[in-house]
């Protein structure tokens, strides 16, 4: 897709001035950075880079000790994670967030229920809220059709990690932070969970925020990468540039 | 042939109720209707508990708010069909108002709360003797009649319980089964996603709270015609552990936990009184063990059987240490 | 879920068939006279009493060829101090095959349970003595001891004439026991022309009580009338003591008992009580029967032992008069019934009912004398 | 005035008994992270200890207390930790919470059984003159339960202020991971608060009983008191438990002289739900650590 075009719009997500310590620690450094409209945006950096601080001051995880952070040009900071997902913001966690106990089925529709009718039609309206048909096309569309009526906890680690990202679909956002998704998930599987995020982009035009460790994950997926250390960004650009961009390397290299 | 085990399981049990009692002197047919009775509040309890997460330390007084409901009305002459529905709505409405402040604040302040409520209500049905009658109570309530079947007979008094009973588990049936049950699971399981999935937790809680004081409020409608005689000491804080116990014993959050609890808590005494006066230590002694062994309650020694069996089952996500305070 | 309604078969099982465990068998040469009384929970202490002077007397009438020539066989039925369980256990009792119900002590359980009786036509033999007992119109309810509606108005002479009393107060436990004792006080008082100028109601177990002692001491009572159980009475007494309380406390049964002088130590002395029933009466009778308590149980009773003596004396009189286990003329013939002591050893005093099962007797007045109860005037019986 | 002075004192003297079992309740809720309902219990049964060692045993009554002291810290602080909350840590929990709600029928019941269901008299520890102060009578008992248990609630600051030993456990209670790392040995500070748990309901029992007297069921309004003065107070902070203490001690007095006593125990759960509703860090208590 083309930049310039994308540009018109008002950002999907913008940062500005983000800083967050921990006693003596800066772990975020006053950052500031947008997200365009249906890109792929990796954050990248080495351990207690402060990637993982950011992202939760960002949903409001963590209060940040100053900056703003605005969804669509609407302020955000404060805000109640569910708020935060009605205005259309999807999240996957670093560890597995899946409901064991729950089919795999359940676990989509729990996903979008709450977008659907009001409190009372959840009570005494259909048990699947209406939603079994869309749930079923994600779950098919996530690879995972022939497990829809298992429990999530049975499935395996990569098939837990596509169902994880699968759930922050299911409410159709416009902005999905993705938290370290590849971790753990072994090469075939980390395959098609790329192949699936790229397509569903290239399908729904939704925006992708990525924290990564796996370089190679990330750059094939991502269309614009920003490296923090020491919870400052050294460097923003395309994979290539990124790829070439001295910092990087010595950030990466312990320089 | 596995999807009709479940229907054909509960028709049997329902067989069961309704054969129960046949035979049977007034004091087991009694013993049976105040098993049903509490297994109704303890579901109530179990839904704020089991599902919900919250601890509350007021079920019986809100059995005594229905159940005073129920018999003032009814002793004025308003028939128990009209009684019942007003009590379930007081329950609701104080377990919201009670519910709001607590669940505002961070931590488990619903059970403090509670605690100090449960307290409240006994004082106010001792002390304001003009309504309630005081340390008399109220006394003699008539039992429902319904057209040609008349309930003063402890027999169809129970038949009557077996129903009422049995509407009760369909309905929370119904919440567990619809999107609400479906969030509160995910609530149970893991709040933290629920809620950035969009699942208004502190809401959901609230509502809980308040339907688990209804299920209370219906049971204490049915104590009132059932023991025909209420006093305030019936519902003190102790009754109210007790409910918490049948939950907690029988196992909270699964949908038949409470049923079973109730069970227990309401039989175990009776077979250990050969024990003469050791048996409350028996008992509670047993208790300890249980939790310390295996804190997600009996049907949780179930499932961990189960586990051993058939270790590709997983366990719920609580299913190790029992709900959280 | 299927395993659940599995389990939940599974308890309905034992739901409905547990139970059958304790039910008993009645044998034909046995009569079944079952104790319901309050084993534990905070009515134990009177509940065992009340227990062990029946099981007393019980030996000895069996041992002299038990009632019309059959046994009686009493079984206990521990209500937990509940009163709900003790509705369930008199229902229990009742279909266990009961000839006459035993108990309970505690007012609130009884008011409850005796329901049950009435409604299967059982007597029931309580030692509760909460005046709103026999006056619900139950047929089938006996008292072993009268109720403070009998005892009160022995008082309230005390305290008009011997006193002379223009100003009292009354501090009570608000529960059924004391406020069924306050409320006939208070209007007894307004008879009598006595101005109660402190009503002091406390709670059960109640532990502090500066407040209602300094109340009174301020309200410049000539008297007080305390009506509390055991421990409370003590707590009371020893507060009084503290706060230099120097009118004379007059109680009803309780304020006298060797228990209250035992806890309270010195600071029961001069404390006055009027008493249905005491071991330390000085009658033959109840000295023998004291004496014998004591060495079958090693330990001393207080009046609910006797309660529960004459109580199972009571039930073989009235069978033998009536001349058939006949539940239905055993109530009839109890009421408006005379025992004389001199025919009946086992009353230990004359003893009469009136037609709602109320009880009146000769009482006594006691005062402690250095740590002792003394008895100090005989109240003819109302 | 006089009316006034007299139950304000009386009020302070048992308020200072609340607050020591209060205070044990916030060093159980910071070790294990649990309400205790048994801790009223825990403040019946050494009297009993203390009885036995008297009575059947017939030693001296200073050793009789000793005895008590030390079967109390075993049996209510190590036997406790060891058998009951330590199977369930670090996981505590609802589960928990039954356990000591059992575990205080069973308290309850056994000294009711192996004991006696009648109240005992319980031997004073202190003589029994009164002195008046301003037209009021006071005994010096209470003015010496008061000086004890705040003499002893500010050893216990200071013990956990000022030495080693005491800042180790309040690292394990307010963060026992961080603790671990920082090389406490958190299981021993754990023992430890229970031990002095026990040790704090142990003194409680000895002063109050030659008041109240010693009964199987004392422990059911206390611990409901105890409770929810530590609420009140401040379930963090072991001064917050003082003030509730004495707070609750007073007014339940001063409500019962001057509003009303039939609703003389509604005071304080009012109270409660007020504290909750505005403060529920409560009234000297810090936000931080009771968010758990």
């Amino acid at each position: 897709m083309n930049a310039p075009a994308m540009n018109a719009l008002p950002p999907v997500l913008t940062v500005r001035n983000l800083s967050k310590s921990f006693g003596a620690i800066r772990a975020v450094r006053d950052v500031s950075f947008d997200v365009r409209r249906g890109e792929i945006l990796g954050l990248i950096g080495p351990n207690g880079s402060g990637k993982s601080t950011l992202f939760n001051c960002i949903l409001g995880q963590l209060a940040p000790d100053g900056g703003a952070v605005a969804v669509n040009g609407r302020p955000i900071s404060g805000s109640r994670a569910s708020t935060l997902n009605k205005l259309g913001v999807g999240r996957t966690f670093q560890q597995l967030s899946v409901f064991p106990d729950m089919t795999v089925l359940d676990n989509i529709i729990v996903a979008g229920q709450e977008h659907h009718g009001s409190m009372l039609s959840r009570l005494f309206g259909p048990p699947d809220a209406g939603l079994t048909e869309e749930a079923e096309r994600l779950i098919e569309f996530f690879r995972l059709g022939h497990l829809a009526h298992e429990k999530a906890g049975s499935l395996s680690y990569g098939q837990q990690k596509l169902l994880d990202a699968a759930m922050a679909f299911m409410a159709g956002p416009g902005l999905v932070l993705l938290d370290e998704p590849a971790g753990g998930v072994n090469l075939t599987m980390l395959g098609s969970l790329k192949e699936r995020l790229l397509t569903y982009n290239a399908e729904h035009g939704t925006t992708f925020v990525v924290i990564e460790h796996n370089m190679e994950f990330v750059m094939s997926l991502c269309s614009r990468i920003i490296v923090l250390a020491e919870g400052a960004i050294i460097a923003e650009g395309s994979p290539e540039e990124i790829r070439a961009d001295q910092r990087v390397i010595d950030a990466y290299l312990g320089g | 042939m596995r999807r009709y085990r479940t229907p054909l399981l509960l028709a049997l049990g329902l067989a069961a109720l309704i054969v129960a009692p046949i035979g049977q002197g007034n004091y087991i047919v009694y013993t049976l209707c105040s098993w049903l009775i509490f297994s109704i509040a303890a579901t109530g309890l179990n839904l704020t508990l089991g599902y919900a997460g919250q601890i509350s330390l007021a079920q019986a007084s809100f059995m005594a708010i229905g159940a005073y409901i129920t018999a003032l009305m009814t002793l004025n002459g308003v028939h128990w069909l009209l009684a019942m529905p007003c009590s379930m709505l007081a329950c609701f409405a104080v377990g919201l108002a009670l519910g709001f402040p607590a669940l505002r604040v961070q931590g488990h302040f619903l059970a403090f709360v509670t605690l100090a409520f449960n307290t409240l209500v006994f004082l106010v049905l001792r002390n304001e003797d003009w309504l309630t009658g005081g340390v008399y109570g109220l006394v003699g309530m008539e039992r429902p009649g319904f057209g040609l079947f008349d309930t003063s007979k402890q027999l169809h008094f129970y038949y009557f319980t077996v129903a009422v009973f049995a509407v009760a588990l369909a309905g929370m049936w119904w919440i567990v089964r619809s999107p609400w049950g479906r969030a509160f699971k995910a609530l149970r399981e893991n709040p933290i996603r629920a809620e950035s999935l969009g699942v208004d937790t502190r809401r959901l809680t609230l509502l809980a709270f308040a339907i688990g004081s209804a299920y209370g409020g219906l049971a204490g409608a049915l104590v009132a015609p059932l023991v025909q005689f209420i006093e305030p000491g019936s519902f003190a804080l102790v009754h109210s552990l007790r409910l918490l116990l049948m939950v907690v014993v029988g196992g909270a959050g699964f949908f038949f936990g409470p049923v079973l609890g109730a069970a227990v808590v309401i039989l175990l005494p009776e077979v250990l009184r050969f024990t003469e006066g050791y048996y409350l230590i028996l008992y509670a002694g047993s208790v300890i063990v249980l939790m310390v062994f295996c804190p997600t309650g009996l049907i949780g020694v179930y499932g961990r059987l189960r586990q051993r069996l058939f270790p590709q089952r997983v366990v719920r996500g609580d299913m190790a240490t029992g709900p959280q305070l | 879920m299927r395993r659940q309604s599995l389990i939940a078969a599974a308890a309905l099982a034992a739901a409905t068939f547990g139970p059958a465990v304790g039910t008993v068998a009645q044998a034909q040469d046995k009569v079944l006279v079952p104790c319901v009384c309050e084993l534990s929970g905070a009515g134990a202490v009177s509940g065992s009493n009340y227990r062990d002077g029946a099981k007393l007397a019980l030996e000895e009438i069996n041992a002299a060829g038990g009632v019309l020539g059959k046994q009686l066989v009493m079984n206990d039925y521990d209500t937990q101090t509940d009163p709900q369980t003790s509705r369930a256990l008199v229902q229990k009792a009742i279909d266990d095959g009961a000839y006459v119900i035993f108990g309970t002590v505690y007012s609130g359980s009884t008011i409850v349970n005796m329901l049950v009786a009435k409604q299967n036509g059982v007597p029931q033999i309580t030692g509760s003595e909460a005046p709103k007992i026999t006056q619900l119109g139950n047929p089938y309810i006996f008292r072993t001891s009268s109720s403070a509606a009998k005892g009160v108005p022995a008082l309230t002479a005390y305290f008009k004439q011997t006193l002379g009393t223009k100003k009292i107060a009354v501090a009570w436990v608000n529960n059924e026991f004391g406020k069924g004792g306050h409320d006939v006080f208070v209007s007894q008082m307004k008879g009598a022309g006595i101005d109660v100028v402190a009503d002091v109601p406390s709670e059960q177990g109640q532990a502090d009580f500066a407040a209602d002692v300094s109340k009174i001491k301020e309200s410049g009572a000539e008297a007080v009338f305390v009506y509390l159980n055991e421990e409370e009475s003590a707590r009371f007494l020893k507060e009084a003591k503290k706060q230099g309380l120097t009118v004379p406390l007059v109680g009803e049964v309780t304020l006298t008992g060797q228990k209250v002088i035992d806890l309270a130590g010195g600071a029961a002395d001069g404390a006055y009580a009027h008493v249905g029933l005491t071991t330390g009466a000085d009658v033959p009778s109840i000295r023998e029967f004291a004496r014998k308590f004591q060495a079958k149980y090693g330990r001393d009773t207080d009046h609910n032992g006797i309660k529960g003596y004459i109580g199972m004396y009571a039930i073989k009189y009235v069978t033998e008069l009536v001349g058939s286990f006949d539940r239905e003329a055993f109530a009839k013939k109890m009421h408006g019934l005379t025992l004389d002591v001199a025919k009946y050893p086992g009353m230990l005093l004359t003893t009469s009912w009136d037609d709602t099962g109320e009880l009146s007797r000769e009482s006594f007045m006691t005062k402690v004398v250095d740590g002792k109860q003394k008895v100090v005037g005989l109240v003819p019986a109302n | 005035m006089a009316q006034f002075i007299q139950v304000l004192l009386s009020g302070l003297a048992t308020g200072s008994i609340y607050a020591m079992a209060a205070v044990g309740f916030t060093l159980i809720w910071q070790a294990a992270k649990t309400v205790n309902f048994a801790q009223g219990e825990f403040v019946m049964l050494p009297a009993f200890f203390v009885l036995i060692a008297h009575h059947a045993l017939h030693l001296p009554f200073w050793l009789s207390l000793a005895v008590g002291l030390a079967a109390a810290v075993f049996v209510l602080g190590y036997l406790f930790k060891r058998l009951i909350v330590e199977p369930m840590l670090p996981v505590t929990g609802l589960p928990l919470i039954i356990s000591t709600m059992a575990l205080a029928i069973v308290l309850k019941e056994s000294v009711k059984e192996f004991y006696g269901a009648e109240a005992q008299p319980f031997p004073e520890l202190f003589p029994q003159d009164t002195i008046p102060v301003l037209d009021a009578v006071v005994s010096v008992q209470d003015l010496l339960n008061l000086a004890v248990s705040l003499s002893v609630v500010t050893a216990l600051t200071l013990f956990l202020n000022r030495t080693r030993t005491g800042r180790c456990m309040q690292a394990t209670a307010q963060n026992p991971d961080v603790a671990e790392i920082l090389g406490v040995n958190t299981r021993r500070m754990v023992l430890y608060t229970f031990l002095i748990n026990a040790a704090l309901a142990a003194l409680a029992s000895f002063l109050i009983s030659p008041v109240y007297l010693a009964k199987f069921s004392n422990g059911e309004t206390l611990g409901l008191i105890a409770f929810i003065a530590a609420i009140v107070g401040g379930f963090n902070q072991i001064r917050g438990a003082l003030v509730g203490g004495l707070l609750i001690g007073v007014l339940d007095n001063l409500t019962a002289t001057y509003v009303t006593a039939e609703y003389r125990a509604a005071l304080p759960l009012v109270l409660l739900i007020l504290i909750i509703m505005v403060r529920p860090q409560g009234l000297v208590g810090t936000s931080e650590g009771r968010a758990v």
